[in-house]
């Protein structure tokens, strides 16, 4: 049954995948996809700290603002949740079936708009640490 | 040249066991001659075939896969080496004919139609599925990795167990049922040529196997029904001919919990496909018909 | 053991269909294939099947159609029963959901092919074999029947009889694949045969590698006569380089030949001042071939086959799939170039001598599709008219099998028919050499059936173990030496000499057989095992085809002879049977039946 | 293969609010960056600030679906990558338990730190 199907002894002998463009695409969003359901619950756990008052609030808003380490992450955040949109709308226009011909090529297209607007917030993200 | 596995005995010791071993109906000498005559000609062969070598103007290297549970010596997985003279045209079947022909007749792949209609020689070739007879070894760059499926049991050198695969053609209820038949003698049931059109492409599926073993996500689900399934599923479903009542049914196969909810949209199926079928689009627009008939029914 | 009531040896277009008839008619049915199904080479097949299903059009004409295209050796009860019962196996095919090309009112589409009166054609894109092979393996599927799949038949169960007329088939014995073991198959009602053609006899073929015609041989050494062997037709439109075909239907479309001079060759020699490029089969083949002789062909090997005025509309919408098989297997775009094409071998007229209803002189034996001879194509097959003839027969054969009631066959089979004996020459030996594995059917006395059965795996594994402990020849040489031989002379053209020095290079082939072994040691998917297995069977073919070429000396049909370029009607309107006898082969003749529900009157075939 | 019948799970329904949420988000999630990033710097965010947008109805309610939705969103993604990677039987109810509780739990508790920025309260 397949359900216990055994593939066998030399299931994986020496053999490298090769990824094509959908699957480098999968896996990015899988990745990013992650990141973002991670974030979103350390951001909601950041702001349970932080609902004590409003200085505690603004501080600790503040504070971690300050860290540079903290600015840098939200790049990483920035270009995270940029790719996974951009993609994500890629994969909307699969499941309507428009584009399906150009599909590594949107792909690629997500990954270069994702890096521009990265570069781009860069200043604006570092700015005054 | 070649690197079979070294079967040769001393003169002594073949003897020995022909004695021991001798059917009835071949006399001892006639044994030892065939035997003679054997070596001789397992050397000509070879030589020849180095001759060919030599004397091409092009030669091409295939690495190819070996393995067989039941041989010592071929139990452990390895490649071996094969130089092939070229010819304008060349397949990477043709390659492995041979290779099989003159340096090593234990070299085993399935092959039949040698024109893509069989279906039966799908091969891991350069890191990508392909059909070993339609793809030109000078398209390749050598030396021509030659595997297996991945993702299928090996059952010897470039033989994989396809019984996977069929199962799961085979759990979509692949053939034509449709409502009702036309009543008149002779009559056939009518079809336009759009709608023959629309499902044109999933009808030229050869059950290779390509897509499957090119999918992570069957290579990570067991159950997956797979690409080419989900897409013998829409060849019926789209099918005007087969009514409403079928189709419905016939959504309700491909939408259950291993069905086209799987995919995830990775293109490797079509994009390895050797008759070109879109399948990503297939599913998808299976996707879009299941989602569709759900809200129907709210 | 396994034991079915009926046993459909191959699972290509003819034995799926005998399966599904069988099943039926409430047999228990199971399928004993070499590969899994849908790896059958029917799906090669390109152009599409007749049937007369226009009101304009009617079974009449078909028939009448076929017995010219067979050059007035096709047996008219055999050619009457096909032309009625094509349209409804082509109905019921519809009805089973294959895909076929259609109008625009939705009914199925018809178009012109050589040598029919009427466009009776019916076709699915240019992949008509595909469709029909897939469409009826799903009805086997939908219907549970049992498949044996990866189970190469070595031979038959027979009862050893004296007199053929008196054997009975037991069931079959098979080497599966995958685990090394030798299978027993008891059927209790009928083994049929559809194991397809016997194209590997030659290299330069349009059949697949696994078309080596089994089912011939094993039919042939059990006793069963083989018919018409000499008819082996080639196609005119085969890629040089592969043997890959172009189908007949680029022609029928209007695909025009040109040879090296940009002459329409057809017209401009007058090859076939009618139907030009639509000519039978075999008036093209010996025209092309007759140009690369004369000097006129390209590269002195082919002639060239244009499309590319038909537009590219027209050709991807009817002849796409011959846009890919010109690019990857010959790297040449149709659109922009002219395709090389040069005849290749193609069909097996002849085969294993059985009546309408597909049984042999053997009890219980039958044969079906390619393998068969009922004597529908005689001489030459039309275009399209082999895959109706898988469903006619094979429904046929697997109804009969299944005791359905049927009318009683009016061709008589089996040694009991023959009209006149014929001689070997005795310049050429034929026949069994030596010991080795040459005896046929079952040992001793045994005539309880499952006894039968029993000795012949007993005789199987032990021919087996041979092969694989042996040392031995390899094969592939042997195999290879025939091949060649049979295409240098007993190609389009045959001479007397060409002829007889095949045979002698098929006696040199038998004794090196007789050393041959399998290297490969290996019980696992053992394919050097089993294609030494096979080259016994191409061994036998070879031979088969080359006596009847021999004996036969007229020029009718695809059989053309150098030294007698006429139809003889008065001497040769008869069919040539050999009959295996113990491995002393015999020859005989029988006569041709061109009386059925109409009369047949020889005319001159012309095109 | 009488287990493709039986297990009948009707992913069509999550599988389209993937993608409508999705369609959401992106309108959203965008909104979000551009204006805590760009407009009002993060750097220079404070309670008064926050306070002052969340007690707007609208906004904060585009907040708590915006929420809700990603909740959901990135949760059933999740809980699919898993089942995609071959996750079944107990350890799969056991998972989807798990992040069902997880997602209520977060919007139970982003419900209350959204109240909390309030002056409704
Ligand atoms: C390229 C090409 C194009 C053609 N085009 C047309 C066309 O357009 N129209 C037309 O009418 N005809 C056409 N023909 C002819 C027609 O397709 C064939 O004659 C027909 O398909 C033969 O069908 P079959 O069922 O007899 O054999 P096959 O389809 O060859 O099947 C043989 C079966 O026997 C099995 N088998 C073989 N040996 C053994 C064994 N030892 N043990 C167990 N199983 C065995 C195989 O596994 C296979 O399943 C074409 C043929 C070719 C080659
Ligand atoms: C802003 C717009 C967003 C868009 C357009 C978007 C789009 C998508 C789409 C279409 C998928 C489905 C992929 C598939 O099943 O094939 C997906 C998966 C996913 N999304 Fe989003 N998403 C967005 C925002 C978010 C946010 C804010 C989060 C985090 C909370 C998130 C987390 C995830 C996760 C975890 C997955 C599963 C990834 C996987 O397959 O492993 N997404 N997204
Ligand atoms: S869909 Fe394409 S790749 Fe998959 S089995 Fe069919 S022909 Fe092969
Ligand atoms: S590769 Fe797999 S994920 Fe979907 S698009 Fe093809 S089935
Ligand atoms: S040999 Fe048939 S598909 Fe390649």
């Amino acid at each position: 049954m397949s359900g216990t199907y055994d593939r066998g002894a030399v299931e994986d002998f020496g053999r490298w995948r090769e990824f094509q463009p959908g699957m480098w695409a999968w896996i990015f969003h899988k990745f990013t996809g992650w990141v973002l359901v991670g974030y979103l619950f350390t951001h909601i756990a950041v702001l349970s700290t932080a609902t004590g008052g409003e200085v505690l609030y603004t501080n600790t808003l503040q504070g971690l603002e300050e860290l540079l380490i903290v600015r840098v992450l939200e790049v990483g955040l920035l270009s995270v949740a940029v790719f996974h949109i951009l993609n994500g709308v890629r994969l909307l226009f699969v499941d309507l079936g428009f584009g399906l011909e150009n599909q590594d090529k949107s792909f690629y297209a997500s990954l270069v708009v994702t890096a521009a607007i990265v570069v781009a917030s860069v200043p604006t993200f570092l700015a005054g640490v | 040249m070649s690197t079979q596995i070294e079967q040769e005995q001393t003169e002594e010791q073949t003897e020995a066991d022909a004695e021991a071993a001798e059917p009835a109906e071949q006399s001892h000498q006639d044994r030892r001659l065939s035997e003679k005559e054997a070596r001789a000609e397992a050397r000509e062969r070879e030589e020849q075939a180095r001759e060919e070598v030599r004397d091409a103007d092009d030669t091409v290297r295939i690495k190819v896969f070996r393995y067989d549970p039941e041989v010592e010596g071929k139990s452990e997985p390895r490649f071996d080496d094969f130089s092939v003279p070229f010819f304008k045209g060349m397949t990477v079947l043709d390659a492995l004919i041979y290779a099989r022909d003159h340096y090593d007749s234990s070299l085993t792949f399935r092959h039949s139609c040698r024109q893509a209609v069989c279906g039966s020689d799908a091969l891991f070739v350069n890191g990508q599925q392909r059909l070993g007879c339609k793809t030109q070894m000078a398209d390749l760059e050598g030396p021509v990795r030659i595997e297996p499926l991945p993702h299928q049991d090996v059952v010897k050198d470039l033989v994989v167990d396809m019984e996977h695969f069929y199962e799961q053609m085979e759990a979509v209820e692949p053939y034509f049922q449709p409502d009702e038949l036309p009543e008149g003698e002779r009559e056939e049931q009518r079809q336009s040529p759009e709608n023959r059109e629309k499902v044109k492409m999933s009808t030229r599926c050869i059950w290779c196997g390509a897509c499957m073993s090119s999918c992570n996500i069957a290579a990570g689900d067991n159950e997956y029904l797979g690409p080419a399934a989900i897409n013998k599923a829409y060849r019926f479903a789209m099918d005007e001919r087969e009514g409403e009542i079928q189709k419905e049914d016939r959504l309700e196969i491909i939408e259950q919990e291993h069905g086209v909810w799987r995919c995830q949209t990775q293109f490797s199926c079509t994009e390895v496909c050797p008759k070109d079928i879109p399948l990503t689009e297939h599913i998808q627009e299976l996707k879009r018909e299941a989602v569709k008939s759900n809200l129907k029914f709210w | 053991m396994h034991e079915h009531d009926v046993l459909v040896v191959g699972a290509g277009g003819a034995g799926l269909r005998a399966a599904i008839a069988a099943h039926e008619e409430g047999a228990d049915v199971a399928m004993v294939t070499k590969l899994h199904p849908v790896r059958s080479h029917t799906g090669a097949a390109e152009g599409g099947i007749n049937a007369a299903l226009h009101p304009e059009d009617s079974w009449e004409l078909h028939a009448y159609d076929t017995m010219k295209g067979s050059d007035y050796l096709g047996d008219a009860p055999a050619v009457e029963t096909f032309a009625q019962d094509a349209p409804d196996e082509v109905i019921q095919l519809e009805h089973w959901g294959m895909p076929f090309s259609r109008e625009e009112d939705g009914t199925v589409s018809q178009r012109p092919f050589g040598g029919l009166s009427h466009p009776r054609t019916t076709y699915a894109g240019a992949e008509t074999g595909h469709h029909l092979l897939h469409t009826m393996y799903e009805q086997v599927v939908k219907r549970g029947i049992t498949v044996y799949e990866e189970q190469q038949v070595l031979d038959l169960a027979v009862t050893d009889h004296d007199d053929v007329e008196d054997r009975e088939c037991h069931g079959v014995v098979a080497y599966d694949i995958a685990s090394g073991e030798i299978e027993g198959y008891r059927a209790t009602d009928g083994v049929i045969l559809a194991t397809g053609g016997p194209g590997q006899v030659f290299d330069h073929t349009t059949n697949a590698v696994a078309n080596t015609g089994d089912g011939y041989a094993m039919a042939y050494r059990a006793g069963v006569p083989l018919e018409d062997m000499e008819f082996v037709q080639f196609h005119p439109t085969t890629l040089p380089s592969t043997g890959v075909l172009i189908s007949e239907g680029v022609r029928g479309e209007g695909g025009i030949l040109y040879n090296d001079e940009e002459e329409r060759l057809m017209f401009e020699y007058g090859y076939a001042n009618n139907d030009g490029e639509l000519a039978s089969r075999d008036v093209v083949s010996r025209a092309e071939l007759t140009e690369v002789n004369a000097g006129r062909g390209i590269e002195d090997e082919y002639v060239h086959l244009d499309m590319r005025h038909l537009g590219e509309e027209r050709i991807l919408d009817r002849l796409e799939n011959i846009l890919h098989l010109a690019e990857d297997f010959e790297g040449v775009d149709g659109l922009d170039e002219p395709m090389p094409v040069k005849p290749g071998q193609h069909y097996q007229m002849g085969g294993v001598e059985c009546d309408e209803n597909g049984h042999t002189c053997i009890d219980g034996l039958y044969a079906a599709g390619e393998t068969a001879c009922v004597s529908l194509h005689g001489g030459n097959r039309l275009g399209g008219n082999a895959l109706p003839e898988l469903l006619v027969f094979g429904a046929r054969a697997g109804r009969h099998a299944a005791g359905a009631d049927m009318k009683e066959a009016e061709i008589a089979t089996g040694p009991s028919a023959k009209s006149e004996a014929g001689e070997i020459p005795e310049n050429v030996e034929v026949g069994a050499v030596g010991g080795s594995d040459e005896s046929v059917a079952a040992d001793g006395a045994a005539v309880d059936a499952g006894t039968v059965v029993e000795s012949e795996i007993q005789r199987q594994q032990e021919r087996v173990d041979r092969l694989l402990e042996d040392e031995g020849v390899n094969h592939a040489q042997v195999r290879d030496d025939i091949q060649q031989t049979m295409t240098a002379n007993v190609n389009v053209f045959r001479r007397e000499d060409n002829l007889v020095d095949a045979l002698d290079d098929i006696r040199e082939a038998r004794e090196r057989y007789r050393h041959v072994a399998a290297s490969d040691p290996s019980r696992t998917y053992n394919t050097d095992l089993m294609h030494t297995m096979e080259t016994r069977n191409i061994i036998d073919i070879a031979e088969a085809i080359t006596v009847g070429a021999l004996a036969r000396e007229e020029f009718r049909g695809a059989h053309w002879r150098e030294q007698y370029q006429e139809r003889r009607d008065d001497e040769w309107l008869k069919h040539t049977m050999l009959a295996w006898n113990e491995g002393s082969p015999e020859l005989y003749y029988k006569p041709v039946l061109l009386e059925g529900e109409k009369e047949y009157e020889p005319k001159e075939r012309s095109y | 293969m009488a287990q493709h019948y039986s297990s009948f799970e009707r992913g069509g329904i999550k599988w389209l609010f993937q993608r409508l949420t999705a369609v959401f988000l992106v309108g959203v999630l965008a909104f979000h960056f551009f204006l805590l990033h760009f407009v009002n710097h993060a750097a220079e965010i404070t309670f008064a600030g926050t306070e002052a947008r969340m007690s707007q109805v609208g906004y904060f309610a585009t907040m708590w679906l915006f929420l809700v939705t990603a909740t959901f969103h990135g949760v059933n993604g999740v809980y699919n990558a898993l089942v995609n990677q071959g996750l079944s039987g107990t350890p799969k109810k056991a998972v989807g338990a798990v992040l069902t509780l997880a997602s209520i739990a977060l919007i139970v508790q982003g419900t209350r730190v959204a109240l909390a920025m309030t002056n409704l309260l």
